[in-house]
């Protein structure tokens, strides 16, 4: 196996699908010429040109509607939000058009889009450009959210979008557009399942249920603990809706803990669901209450000290481990 | 164009009956503008409309059947009865709906548009909305998009005069509104509705300037909805009398007499109006023994992807 | 007391207020002329004049927008959504701008704006017109959520929301609003404070978590199960952002079980928050995992059986109570 | 003028030093648009600008230090270490923000106006975007209100060219934008922005328009942006030989000959240049020296209602 940085894997993977398929495309502001605001799709108007990599004006709620248009009529759009928040102002076409045509439509039209970018905080880009969206677009069904934090996940599950039939919201991380990671080679196809997780770890004394950029974190974390004797098992969930629960149950039970982390805000989303699923699934296996760490609930402050405070970190995960185990802190 | 007001009657009554549920706009007034747009389309063209959506449905060859059995909640429907008034769908016939939320079609028919010109065939798309929908930010970025790229769309603006209860003069600075065409670098047209050939020959020009790449067109037509918003809506706010004037151009007496005067006996516009009659009872029969629409039809026509609910235990929390 | 309807309650609380302070204003579509699409605002025109009930054009994005100017600038707007459904398309509005401006000024800005319209399923309005929004509301910090089922909860709610410093959502319903209930006399001012719960009914078998519509069927399936002797508890936190936890332990702690009614769809949401805090904060006394009953899965459906299927039901409610329980159905 | 570019190339400097993290958008290039708009202000006027909002804020006002100070995360900053570059605010002054989502604060600035007008005062607000911004629908439903309700406001489209890397060619059917105003059914203007005096006296007759009632106007200013669209952008997009023509018009220079024409001696002019000079080591060197960004305000500053967390424990899950 290579390796590959995530930018690359997903570069790859866009690439792959539109020499594989005429009907995909790429489209989003910035995409072509600029070669993409965070590089992902750099060399990609040369490669396949302006038919099939389309820059936009700044108007993401037009877009995204044009790509749904697309994919109702027959084409495979790839729709980049140059970042996650500013898919809010195009909000009412993926929950009330992408997600529902095909029922609404009695079942006679699919719509096989894609909707991808970067997700999360980045570096000091304050309140308006920080949001962790995961728990908008995990509530909605209709619709797959997928959430990879490795090269090999995203490559991978981004081969399983482009070619699914139903609309597919692909959540990347600017933070982790320069990980590296190992990645089949060249010629050897993966195409990663929705709905199935992936033991990042394995251990016996604890789950941690973890996904997207803090997942790195939360290895690091596990690796603190197993020097202080403490055993996790690190569980990605990598697809959030539909979630493994079998994988993240079946954890739970040899465990009989569990600390969920996550990078969006503490209220709800993937992070509540995993704990109401996990307590309701396996409770008589439970011995401690399931905790969760999640980003601080504020809006994200733009200087570095307060940034780093309010997202999850190492420690808090550790604590929460710690707390969930009755180990004390040494 | 009489099957559009028969059906719309029809439907009116039955809603009163309680055999439909929550929304119904009718099309009662506006007739001449879904006839005589469809009529300037061929095979492969693709219309996008509100949900005052019947009308255009049945222009566009819905059975009347398939429509009351929508209407009526019905797994025979044009949607299964998943979609309602509202939500009007028939892919065979290029109507690709019934929308609900204002303006949030417009960007998706450019999208339709854009599938034409990337495939490099020459189907049009048309585009319906009402006067009211100009104001929102989707009229706006679809209108837009669809300038910049010269995309087969014809942008129809049905100007019945009124959202709801308001009128176009507490809701636009402007009246004429295609002055917002040359925003958009396109072309803009702008007439009455209520003959049914100039509608066919204004809408032939902009179709047939799409299908020859020359870019999109806006049209904004005047019109005039004869029964509320929908059907809870009384229309208190417009005048008996603004309505009886209006009334007077009906499409369909204006139609009637255009047949009279050209020759056709009162007898054979008869003869069609009762074959109409037929047409639009035998639909309520059948729409009414029509088996009810299908859990399992909700479950499997979310997703293409069997990996959704497919049954209540699947579906619960 | 006197009997008015929620949306006579709902009425009386923005004409109060409006009467009490000159910088409040009502602001959405057919607010004015038409008397409100659901007659909430039935006679305020005439009243209050049009510079006070304003008429927009359908533009949710730029009246929220406007809403929030003025609120920056030191008026009190009173935002109507038709219906909540259509805050989509405002979406970024509240969540890149309401609940951000406060903190992203360093807290030199207040922005008072109380957003307001029904929520959920009506009745067979089917896939787009049906939405519970408060999954997506609760999870952003910086604004408050609530989500009243009574007349008397929404005009005490609604005067403490239009007083408020900061922004509000506030959740009606469109099949609350012919309910009936008791409302303190005129002259009697009552301002129910936020993150206050209030029991609907005492129990001691299990606590039963309800809000918004699905209060009312739960209010049945505990008179259901009385009949059977499973007394039940209903606890209603009327707020959602910030949940009254305290209350909601509390009763837990003495029914030992839990089961949380919405009407929004599974994941995620106030629901799971719900399960989260209380296996959380009450896990020694749980003698049962936590259940819940909310929307099935699905788009809404147009077809009434289909939609009374997809909606939570008495059954449903009594099936988990039940099950939490460990009692057979009889 | 002269203060902002200085400020400006400080901050870049600052950047590099990583000092200042985050995005970062320069103004160098378009100071007489800021400068002149200023001018045209009274107190108790409100302006909205984009994320590129360093210059409009040091116009209306702001002291360097504070400036320099948001842009290191430093409690004295304009906005306490909160906003960060994009998000100054300084409503002492009138500068109600520094806004980052396209098309966001379009409609807000609107409600500024909106105030306003509900308040019977007649202050008036100005807000500025880029030329990218004309295709969101946040400028289009903020422009249509603004038109509708003769807000009193004056929109500054500063068309710097480039929207990130995209020329407008690529994203608008039209390149005179003021085609727009009239679908709004407003005032437009357009002219180039180089000269100071003639930005200050084009927008002062708008604002007086505004100021008197008559509604608002739509300006679109030419200018040119000497840097990237922000400090990771390489802009090789444009070529060195574009990038040397457009600064013939550098507004710097010609507000400089047009000083020495008018008599100013050079020495005078350097003696500005160095005060300038020394306000803005002044402002790095305090804001270097400054309080880091606090928790407690992160806390407090979330919501006016004491009902939120205060600390990290209740910030928590
Ligand atoms: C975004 C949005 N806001 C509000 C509504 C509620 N609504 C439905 S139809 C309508 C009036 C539309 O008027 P117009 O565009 O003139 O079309 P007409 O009904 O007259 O055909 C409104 C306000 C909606 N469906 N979507
Ligand atoms: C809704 C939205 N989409 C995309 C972006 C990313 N973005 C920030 S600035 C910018 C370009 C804006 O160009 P223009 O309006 O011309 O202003 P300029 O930067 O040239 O001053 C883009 C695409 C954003 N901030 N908001
Ligand atoms: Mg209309
Ligand atoms: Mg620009």
């Amino acid at each position: 196996m290579r390796e590959l940085r995530y930018r690359e894997a997903v570069r790859e993977a866009i690439a792959e699908e539109m020499e594989a398929d005429e009907s995909v495309f790429l489209m989003g502001e910035e995409v072509g010429h600029y070669q993409g605001a965070y590089k992902v799709s750099e060399g990609l108007l040369a490669r396949f040109g302006e038919k099939r990599v389309i820059d936009t004006p700044i108007a993401e709620a037009g877009f995204a509607g044009i790509g749904i248009g697309a994919a109702m009529t027959g084409l495979r759009p790839v729709i980049e939000f140059m970042t996650w928040n500013f898919s809010f102002v195009a909000f009412d076409q993926i929950i009330s058009n992408a997600a529902k045509i095909r029922q609404m439509s009695g079942g006679t039209i699919d719509v096989p889009i894609v909707f991808r970018g970067p997700n999360g905080a980045a570096k000091q880009v304050a309140s308006q450009h920080s949001h962790s969206v995961d728990p908008f677009y995990t509530n909605i069904p209709g619709i797959f959210v997928v959430m990879p934090a490795t090269p090999r996940d995203a490559k991978g599950l981004l081969k399983t979008a482009i070619r699914c039939n139903d609309p597919v919201v692909f959540l990347e991380g600017e933070t982790l557009y320069n990980v590296k990671g190992e990645v089949p080679d060249e010629g050897e196809e993966e195409l990663i399942p929705f709905g199935k997780g992936r033991i990042g770890r394995e251990g016996t004394d604890c789950t941690i249920v973890a996904f997207g950029r803090p997942y790195y974190e939360t290895m690091q974390a596990a690796e603190k603990l197993a020097e202080d004797g403490i055993e996790c098992e690190v569980v990605d969930p990598r697809t959030l809706r539909p979630l493994d629960l079998d994988l993240l149950v079946e954890s739970v039970k040899k465990t009989h803990r569990c600390v969920v982390v996550h990078e969006h805000w503490p209220y709800g989303g993937p992070g509540a669901e995993i704990v109401d699923q996990i307590q309701r699934h396996a409770f008589d296996w439970l011995d401690a209450p399931i905790e969760r760490v999640g980003s601080l609930d504020v809006p994200m402050p733009y200087a570095s000290n307060l940034e780093n405070f309010v997202l999850p970190t190492v420690e808090r995960i550790t604590d929460a481990v710690r707390k969930v185990t009755y180990s004390e802190k040494k | 164009m009489y099957l559009i007001r028969r059906f719309e009657e029809e439907a009116a009554r039955a809603y009163a009956q309680g055999k439909i549920g929550g929304f119904l706009h009718l099309y009662i007034g506006q007739e001449a503008i879904a006839v005589g747009a469809a009529a300037a389309l061929k095979d492969g063209d693709t219309v996008f409309q509100t949900y005052r959506d019947h009308g255009i449905s049945l222009a566009l060859g819905s059975t009347p059947e398939a429509c009351m059995a929508e209407l009526f909640g019905k797994d025979t429907g044009v949607s299964r009865g998943m979609g309602g008034s509202m939500h009007f769908f028939d892919k065979a016939n290029g109507f690709m709906g019934g929308w609900g939320i204002v303006g949030g079609h417009v960007a998706v028919a450019a999208g339709a548009a854009f599938k034409a010109k990337y495939a490099g065939d020459d189907s049009v798309t048309l585009c319906f909305f009402g006067e009211g929908a100009t104001n929102i930010g989707g009229f706006h970025e679809g209108l837009s998009l669809a300038g910049l790229w010269k995309l087969p769309i014809v942008f129809i603006c049905e100007n019945n005069q009124y959202a709801m209860g308001t009128p176009m003069s507490r809701t636009s600075a402007i009246q004429d509104l295609t002055l917002k065409a040359q925003g958009y670098g396109m072309h803009g047209d702008r007439f009455a509705g209520y003959d049914v050939a100039t509608v066919r020959e204004r809408v032939q020009q902009a179709v047939d300037r799409a299908r020859k790449g020359e870019g999109p067109t806006f049209i904004e037509i005047e019109t005039y909805r004869f029964r509320g918003h929908s059907m809870s809506d009384p229309a208190k706010y417009r005048s008996r009398a603004e309505l009886e004037e209006r009334k007077k151009k009906d499409p369909l007496a204006i139609t009637k007499s255009q047949l009279t005067d050209a020759g056709m006996s009162l007898e054979a516009i008869d003869e069609v109006e009762e074959a109409v009659e037929e047409v639009v009872s035998a639909a309520v029969k059948a729409a009414d023994a029509a088996e009810p629409a299908k859990e399992e039809v909700m479950f499997d026509s979310v997703m293409a992807t069997k990996l959704g609910p497919k049954n209540r235990e699947e579906a619960e929390v």
